[in-house]
């Protein structure tokens, strides 16, 4: 156990230096923040004198040992834009992106593994077919357009779903949910809905490819020759087998749940990590944009370990032998 | 009690109706078990599909009824056929390893399924399950039982698989080729197991299998299938001593017997229709060109304390396994122009042998020569090394041991190519028509994909492949393993013509010792990675000398009569 | 070849499947639309003389104050919409191609050297796969383009655009197949015919490419037509957050890039026809990827 | 009355002095103020200055300032105030001390009064200076606010002390930032708010989906082609006006050759102004204002528009769009076949800013000018002009001060780091003349002469054509029908004048 998580760790560590030397070598052509920090009226000396404060003159391998370094001692540094400290600024959004985040994963299992089942188990009704094709239209309308038609008619139209923002939020600790009152509900629906679809989509189709090639293994075979009734064969049976590899994309779409946040929280004015980023990347903000992207990674360790450690929940193949 | 008459089943595909079987009639008894014998797509497994109601489309029974008792099973709607299995019929697979589910507990997967059938309380149906699992023999049923399967062996998961097969006291029992995947004792065991619940709870079972042995063994009656008719039927004894049908004698023709030796066995006439090779090349050529190439000198090979260490399984994911010894300081010595038969169960390491004789796998410590010079181990045998071409190997599989994705030109040309034995193309696609010629197929085959073939024709061009870089010494891992006994006689057959012609010397591995009574001058027997016993094959079949050895033999299902 | 063709057991099936059927025709008619726009197209929308301000915003034909000559209407630069969509399509199937082989070419190429060697190499090439994942499209599009930036004259960004976007989707496609490739060698290469070519002595390279590859192309074809369909896609979000392609190369996502700005506008023709054409041809690509991984299944035959 | 509003752009930072630019400085105007302010005609009125004469026997000016005034905390305002305030706007770290590069020294004469000397006669000062905003000098010494956050933040990047109509009350960056009525403020407001909310919207589309929904009640600015779309609807109405930036194109006067050109060979085309004039008679006004704009546009003729101070009425017309005339002067210049050359410009920085460029592209093209456009964002546009990176390049100008000199000194003066002039002249447009117009203009206290003086000026500018002026840009603002608001050309947002009804 030790072992696993220790290796796993290091590799982690490797996996986060590397984007965060990525990052950081991205940031120089991102564009000029000096530019982005001043005024019109501020004179060449004095964007110089501020180039060299903010130690971009320095080469490039020093500015990278330098955050790095800053960053291991727990100094996350200050934004070019607001001057404030970068740690506070993505803490305050980091609830908003999970919040979201999560709500649409949910969304996309509750919606995506009932259809997939049941599109596996009827592969050539109408309603599966429907299904198919509803959802593979889905995914192809850029994330945007969806997302905007769906403020217009929700929100525009029908006026029963806010058009931007996180609606009401409570704070708890240092945690602010939209998760606890009707109104911030009401604001999660849309974006929610926007970022599930894909994964939704995703979701459906795999449940239903892996459902279908469970439903011909011998084990499943078996037990429909001892008569095991349908709704068990199906769930108790059949469902548990095809979640090995689901659990394994969805946590590697995870990245995908990201980089598709990003533009669902732009159109939808969702104050989370992703359009604080988007934010960052029009004011060169290269604190922050470092920051953010080695916490992306960081969850995405994160969340590769949690697959692995769910892994081991479900199958017992997995888990230590008990007796020869 | 089963009656089946007159039963058709139909595949419908694009090229129009296949019938699978067609007027199959039989019935079976209370406590009787019932064979079905024949070569594989005879439609075994076929007909107890539609039996249990579980045929999978687009197939559908076209004709015949089929009756259980008094239920028609043919008038069953959905519900009903499925309240019907497990209940009254059930059915046991062929492989163990794949038959249970992984995720849950024996426990969870025989209480379900006693709870299917009955209104039971769970300490009841638990109860139950533990007697059951006690009464088939698995020791500490209590503790046991809240084991996964991956946590038994494959022998106890067989048996497992037979309780969830019994826990609902059905009145018929399919056993699809039950015991094909296991070992010798295993399968003996699990066949004294069905045979005491037929005799005690008077359950019917159909057996099918393709192993004349196992038929011989344990059944009451049985039928002969080929291409989905009934050849003959009958009480077995009557069958396989006095076949009757002239497809049921050459089949008992060809099955390879404990007792005694054949030099040739007698075969079905094959239907292979002979085109002439395109450049005129025959079999008598390619025989040529392998005898021009043939150097003198014996390629005896020795192998001296081999030992073979792996990365053992993960028993769990947190601690680093312990090496698995699959070859435990092996010695062994096979003469030049002779073949060496190695036998064993499965998992003794005879295939490792081969591995570490071909260079796949590095020995952790050891010495090889052959003919006389050292053979150096995997990693520093180099890729022109002459052992690469002096060594060739056949497979066990025919279906994976062919690239799917290549002519059987390409496949056939390759080693001449690889080996630069023939510098010209067209030469080296004439050289491996005459092979396909020489190993009794047709020369057109050259064009066409390995799935065209059926097994045994495939098998016999991957002895083609193996052939065209004129090698010296031919190790053959079971090679007939995954064949039926009609095919089996030609592949074995062809190999002890090739043998006797060209001098190879051949190792031929295999874990039934009626095959390698047919082949081998002498016999080596493999345990856990140890030698147990070496001798001459005679020798060895008539004066068995380790315990081991001497228990193999008898547990070698045979035909006795 | 054409008897073979029609014969064939995936010909077979797809003359069974009206929706592969539709989709296959959807996707040739845009395919060639594509290819042949040149031709086909009234106007060159690179062609900046071709077109003139004077003429833009006119709805389609059927609506008031439409043109004949314009029947798909005219965006906010007086081009033509009919013209735009099939150049637009041009450059969003040649990205779309562009970056699946690339992808394609990267991703089999590490997956089928990780799975035959195991081992470190395996750890390595997977761990970086890690790295591309935690990276979302839109920095490694940023990066990429940065790194054009900084490394061609500037004289040479205007033309590297449509690569810079290329590689940057390419990028984060590769793992996917990379991922697939590794897993079905380590399958392919416990089988025996690869074995067999291992003991002859072969070089792993040969192998690899001669034995292997061809055995596991089927589940990657079926990666590369929905990548593509992602592509094609990414390509229209990456202009979406403005990191594509400028507004005067017309690709289906500038255009609806671009066709946001007139969402409520009343001039609908120049965001729907895009976006329009842009479901049609990722979900005929789906629905073809869809029917190949049935075709490449032979339990299905 | 709550009144929920919503623009593009957070302000990045509640320090006045912190950050020089437009949503920052707008948005604190509301909060804190300065010795003089803009009224709504943007004419230059008192504030907290009551008033302000020339100084005598010096160059530079004296300030009387209000009496009885205090800040949103309690304390009172004095000249220590403003003193420290201009000690703290002129400092290293701040971003506005180029506004004090005239001045040579302030004085506190007493409690309500001081002077600012200058180093020349400076008729345009406390124009100069209507975004200086007061802070109070024992509310920062408390707070450790004596400098402008510099590379981190300070108590004033996030808390404010003004004293304007109205305080912060709450401030989630980027989220939302509510505002109350100060009751303490000294002036009457002429609005009704009681509870401001700013929210940034960035996305447009969603933007004016929640002014249609009616989660917010005014949101600035809405793209040109949604105004329709606002107009047809019950309940909302669209403000327009005239911003006073001038949309221009620039040329790379001293490059010694084209950068994006293939045929022209080591040499520059733009140096000639026929070439140049004729690239002006290239561009057709009317249809960019027409299909671009939506008929939003006054075309312009000089660097600032009319009605700016200083704007030269003899010079206020601009070529005419004549194709023919376009391609008799490149044949002149030698370019019958016309010539191709490289176009910057923006993505994201000025209305339909890429429309625009394209559609320029297209007119010049029709001329035998063939522009390779790039439009690139903001954020790398400036870069690549300080780095001499284009042949002809989009800009937008809006003059600081109200006055024609601002783009004089900024855009049409030799480029000179030292006294820095001319910085943001890319191409380095460089005449001796104006060069030596400008001081005189600077100094020129009577505003005939300094008139007769301007108009020299921009008739050298626009025989030389050293920009294309285009157009001004417009300002639409959308809300609901109940709101009362005023526009100011600036595209300042002053909370006091909004009334809800
Ligand atoms: N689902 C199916 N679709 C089409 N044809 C089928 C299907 N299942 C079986 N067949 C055909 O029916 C025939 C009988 O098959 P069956 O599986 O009963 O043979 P078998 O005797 O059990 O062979 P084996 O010993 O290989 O198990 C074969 O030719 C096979 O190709
Ligand atoms: N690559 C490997 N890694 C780990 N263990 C292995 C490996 N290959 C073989 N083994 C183990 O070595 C032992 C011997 O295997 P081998 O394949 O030689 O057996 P065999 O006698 O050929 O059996 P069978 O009759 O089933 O083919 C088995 O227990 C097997 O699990
Ligand atoms: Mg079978
Ligand atoms: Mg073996
Ligand atoms: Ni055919």
């Amino acid at each position: 156990m030790v072992y696993f998580i220790l290796k796993r760790l290091f590799q982690s560590i490797f996996v986060m230096l590397a984007v965060a030397f990525l990052s950081f070598s991205l940031f120089r052509f991102v564009g000029d923040p000096v530019s982005q920090m001043t005024g019109v009226e501020t004179t060449v000396e004095d964007r110089e004198r501020l180039r060299e404060e903010l130690g971009l003159n320095d080469p490039f391998l020093f500015q990278f040992a330098r955050f790095t370094g800053d960053l291991l001692q727990g100094d996350f540094g200050y934004s070019y834009r607001t001057r404030q400290p970068v740690a506070e600024m993505i803490a305050d959004r980091i609830p908003a992106t999970l919040e979201l985040g999560t709500v649409a994963l949910i969304i996309s299992l509750l919606v995506g593994i009932p259809a997939g089942v049941y599109t596996a188990l009827n592969p050539r009704g109408f309603v599966t077919q429907s299904i198919l094709l509803t959802t593979l239209v889905g995914v192809s309308i850029p994330t945007f357009v969806i997302g905007i038609m769906l403020i217009f008619l929700f929100g525009v139209q029908l006026g029963w779903l806010p058009t931007f923002g996180r609606g009401g939020t409570v704070q708890i600790g240092g945690w602010t949910s939209s998760l606890f009152t009707v109104e911030g509900w009401r604001a999660l629906i849309l974006p929610a809905f926007t970022l599930g679809v894909y994964q939704l989509t995703l979701t459906m189709r795999l449940v239903r490819a892996e459902m279908m090639e469970v439903m011909r293994s011998d084990y499943i075979l078996f037990a429909t020759a001892r008569g095991i009734p349908w709704r068990r064969l199906h769930f108790r049976h059949a469902l548990a087998n095809t979640m090995v590899p689901v659990i394994t994309i969805i946590g590697l779409q995870f990245g995908g749940v990201i980089a598709f946040s990003i533009v669902t929280e732009s159109v939808f004015q969702w104050p989370g990590m992703g359009l604080l980023f988007l934010e960052s990347i029009r004011f060169v903000d290269i604190p922050v944009m470092g920051v953010y992207l080695v916490v992306i990674a960081f969850f995405f360790v994160l969340v590769n370990l949690a697959v692995d450690l769910l892994y081991i929940a479900i199958d017992p193949r997995l888990r230590v032998k008990e007796a020869a | 009690m089963l009656d089946v008459q007159g039963l058709t089943v139909r595949f419908p595909s694009r090229h129009g109706d296949f019938t699978a079987i067609e007027g199959v009639s039989l019935s079976v008894n209370p406590g009787e078990i019932h064979g079905l014998v024949g070569e594989s797509g005879a439609g075994k497994s076929t007909i107890g599909a539609a039996v249990i109601g579980l045929l999978q489309p687009p197939g559908y029974i076209a004709e015949g009824t089929m009756t259980l008792g008094d239920v028609d099973l043919r008038n069953l709607t959905a519900a009903q056929a499925h309240q019907m299995r497990g209940a009254r019929i059930s059915m046991i697979f062929q492989d163990p390893q794949t038959s249970l589910n992984p995720l849950m507990t024996v426990e969870d997967q025989l209480i379900e399924t006693i709870q299917a059938h009955e209104d039971i309380s769970t300490s009841d149906a638990r109860t139950r399950a533990i007697e059951l699992l006690e009464e088939i023999g698995i020791k500490q049923a209590a503790t046991r039982i809240k084991a996964y399967p991956h946590q038994f062996s494959g022998g106890m998961r067989q048996r497992v698989v037979i309780a969830l097969a019994l826990c609902t006291n059905p009145e018929l029992i399919i056993a699809d080729e039950p015991t094909t995947a296991l070992d010798v004792a295993v399968q003996s065991q699990v066949l004294d197991l069905i045979k005491r619940l037929a005799q005690t709870r008077g359950i019917g079972f159909i057996l099918i299998t393709h192993d004349i042995g196992v038929i011989a063994q344990i059944t009451d009656n049985v039928t002969v299938l080929r291409g989905g008719k009934v050849m003959e039927h009958g009480p077995t004894e009557r069958v396989l001593r006095a076949p009757e049908h002239p497809y049921t004698k050459a089949l008992m023709d060809a099955v390879p017997r404990l007792d005694k030796r054949v030099e040739r066995f007698l075969v079905p006439e094959s239907d292979v229709v002979k085109v002439a090779s395109p450049a005129g090349l025959t079999g008598a050529d390619a025989e040529a060109w392998l005898l021009d190439g043939v150097q003198q000198g014996g390629a005896d090979l020795e192998m001296k304390d081999v030992t073979v260490r792996f990365a053992g399984t993960r028993t769990s994911l947190w601690t680093k396994p312990e090496p698995f010894v699959a070859l435990d300081s092996v010695s062994m010595q096979v003469r030049p122009g002779t073949v060496m038969g190695l036998v064993g169960e499965s998992g003794s390491g005879k295939s490792t042998m081969a591995k570490v004789i071909t260079g796949l796998v590095s020995p952790a410590e050891g010495q090889m020569t052959l003919a006389g010079d050292p053979l150096p181990a995997a990693k520093q045998r180099p890729r022109d090394h002459v052992s690469r071409r002096l060594i060739q190997m056949v497979f066990q599989d025919p279906y994976s041991s062919l690239n799917a994705r290549h002519r059987i030109g390409e496949i056939l040309s390759e080693p001449l190519w690889l080996y630069g034995l023939e510098p010209d193309a067209a030469r080296r696609r004439q050289i491996s028509a005459a092979m396909l010629d020489l190993v009794g197929l047709s020369a057109d085959s050259i064009d066409r994909y390995p799935h065209q073939f059926s097994g045994g024709q495939r098998q016999r061009i991957a002895v083609a492949r193996a052939l065209l870089a004129r090698p010296r010494f031919l190790i053959c891992d079971e090679p007939t393993s995954a064949l039926d006994v009609s095919i089996q006689a030609q592949v074995l057959n062809l190999l002890k013509d090739l043998q006797a012609r060209f001098g190879l010397t051949i190792l031929f591995i295999s874990h039934n010792l009626a095959v390698v009574r047919q082949m081998s001058d002498d016999i080596t027997v493999l345990r856990n990675g140890k030698v147990v016993e070496a001798q001459r094959s005679e020798a060895f079949f008539t004066a068995p000398k380790a315990d081991y050895a001497r228990e193999l033999l008898q547990l070698t299902p045979a035909i006795t009569f | 070849m054409l008897a073979r063709f029609w014969h064939s057991d995936g010909f077979w099936m797809l003359r069974r499947s009206p929706a592969a059927m539709i989709a296959g025709l959807v996707a040739f008619l845009v395919i060639a639309g594509a290819v042949f726009a040149p031709w086909i197209a009234s106007t060159d929308p690179y062609d900046l003389a071709s077109f003139s301000l004077m003429d833009g915003l006119l709805p389609p034909v059927w609506q008031d104050g439409g043109m004949a000559q314009f029947p798909l209407g005219t965006d906010d630069q007086g081009r033509d919409m009919i013209s735009a969509i099939l150049y637009g399509a041009r450059l969003s199937l040649l990205i779309g191609l562009m970056a699946m082989v690339i992808a394609t070419v990267l991703g089999v190429g590490l997956g089928l050297a990780a799975g035959y060697y195991g081992g470190r190499f395996d750890a390595i090439v997977m761990r970086i796969a890690d790295v591309q994942l935690a990276l979302p499209a839109i920095l490694t599009a940023l990066l990429i383009d940065g790194i054009a930036r900084g490394v061609l004259p500037s004289e040479m960004h205007g033309d590297v655009r449509v690569a810079v976007l290329t590689l940057a989707i390419a990028l984060s496609l590769w793992v996917n197949f990379a991922r697939t490739a590794r897993a079905s060698t380590f399958v392919e290469r416990n089988k025996e015919y690869v074995q067999a070519a291992m003991i002859m002595g072969q070089h792993p390279l040969r192998v690899m490419f001669r034995h292997i590859l061809p055995n596991i192309l089927g589940p990657l074809l079926v990666i590369m037509t929905v990548d593509l369909a992602s592509a094609i896609l990414l390509e229209a979000t990456l202009s979406f957050l403005g990191i594509g392609l400028p507004a005067d190369s017309p690709s289906l996502g500038t255009l609806i890039r671009i066709g946001m700005q007139f969402l409520l506008s009343g001039e609908w023709w120049i965001l729907w026809v895009p976006t329009l054409f842009l479901i049609a041809l990722v979900v005929s690509i789906n629905l073809l990827g869809d029917f190949l991984r049935d075709v490449f299944n032979p339990r299905l035959h | 009355e709550t009144f929920r509003w919503a623009s593009t752009t957070d302000p990045q930072t509640m320090d006045p002095h912190a950050v020089n630019a437009a949503p920052v400085l707008s948005f604190l105007n509301n909060i804190y103020e300065g010795l003089v302010r803009r009224n709504q005609g943007m004419a230059i009125e008192p504030s907290l200055a009551a008033s302000w004469e020339q100084l005598e026997g010096e160059n530079g000016w004296r300030f009387n300032l209000r009496q009885g005034v205090t800040f949103q905390d309690g304390s009172d305002f004095t000249a220590e105030d403003v003193m420290f305030s201009y000690e703290r706007a002129s400092s290293e770290a701040s971003d506005v001390r180029s506004w004090f590069a005239p001045v040579t020294e302030v004085r506190v004469v007493d409690e309500f009064t001081i002077d600012f000397v200058t180093n020349a006669p400076n008729p345009l000062f406390p124009d100069s200076i209507a975004n200086f905003l007061i802070l109070d000098s024992g509310w920062a010494a408390a707070n450790g606010a004596e400098l402008p956050a510099r590379d981190s933040e300070n108590f004033a990047t996030r808390e404010a002390n003004g004293t304007g109509p109205f305080m912060l009350s709450s401030r989630d960056p980027g989220v939302r930032t509510t505002l109350a009525p100060f009751d303490g403020w000294w002036d009457e407001a002429q609005g009704n708010v009681t509870e401001a909310i700013f929210t940034p919207i960035g996305n447009s589309s969603t933007g004016l989906a929640a002014l249609l929904s009616g989660e917010i009640d005014f949101i600035e600015p809405i793209p040109l082609q949604d105004v329709g779309q606002v107009e047809g609807r019950d309940g909302f109405k669209v403000i327009e006006g005239e911003e006073t930036r001038v949309i221009m194109f620039g040329f790379g006067h001293e490059h010694e050759a084209l950068l994006y050109s293939s045929e022209t060979e080591g040499t520059n085309p733009f140096t000639d102004p026929r070439v140049r004039l004729a690239a002006a008679h290239a561009l057709n006004m009317d249809a960019i204002d027409r299909v671009v704009m939506r008929g939003k546009i006054e075309a312009a003729s000089q660097l600032v528009p009319a009605g700016i101070s200083g704007f030269s009425e003899a010079n206020a017309e601009r070529p005419a769009y004549d194709p023919d005339r376009a391609r008799e002067l490149l044949a002149e210049a030698g370019y019958p076949d016309g010539f191709s050359f490289g176009l910057k410009c923006t993505n994201d920085r000025y209305i339909n800013d890429e429309a625009l460029c394209r559609a320029a592209s297209s007119m010049f093209a029709a001329v035998g000018l063939d522009a390779e456009l790039t439009s690139v964002p903001v954020r790398n546009y400036w870069e690549q002009l300080r780095a001499d990176d284009f042949d002809m390049y989009l800009l937008g100008w809006s003059p600081g001060t109200f006055d024609a000199e601002h783009p004089i000194r900024f855009l049409l003066h030799s480029q000179d780091d030292e006294a820095r002039l001319g910085s943001w002249n890319f191409g380095n447009y460089s005449n001796a003349r104006v060069d030596e117009l400008l001081p005189q203009i600077q100094q020129e206290l009577d505003p005939a002469t300094r008139q007769t003086l301007i108009d020299e000026l921009v008739a050298i500018s626009q025989e030389e054509v050293a920009y294309i002026p285009l157009y001004t840009q417009p300002l639409i603002w959308a809300a609901k029908e109940n709101i009362d608001l005023t526009q100011r050309a600036d595209n300042f947002f002053m909370l006091r004048w909004v009334s809800v009804n």
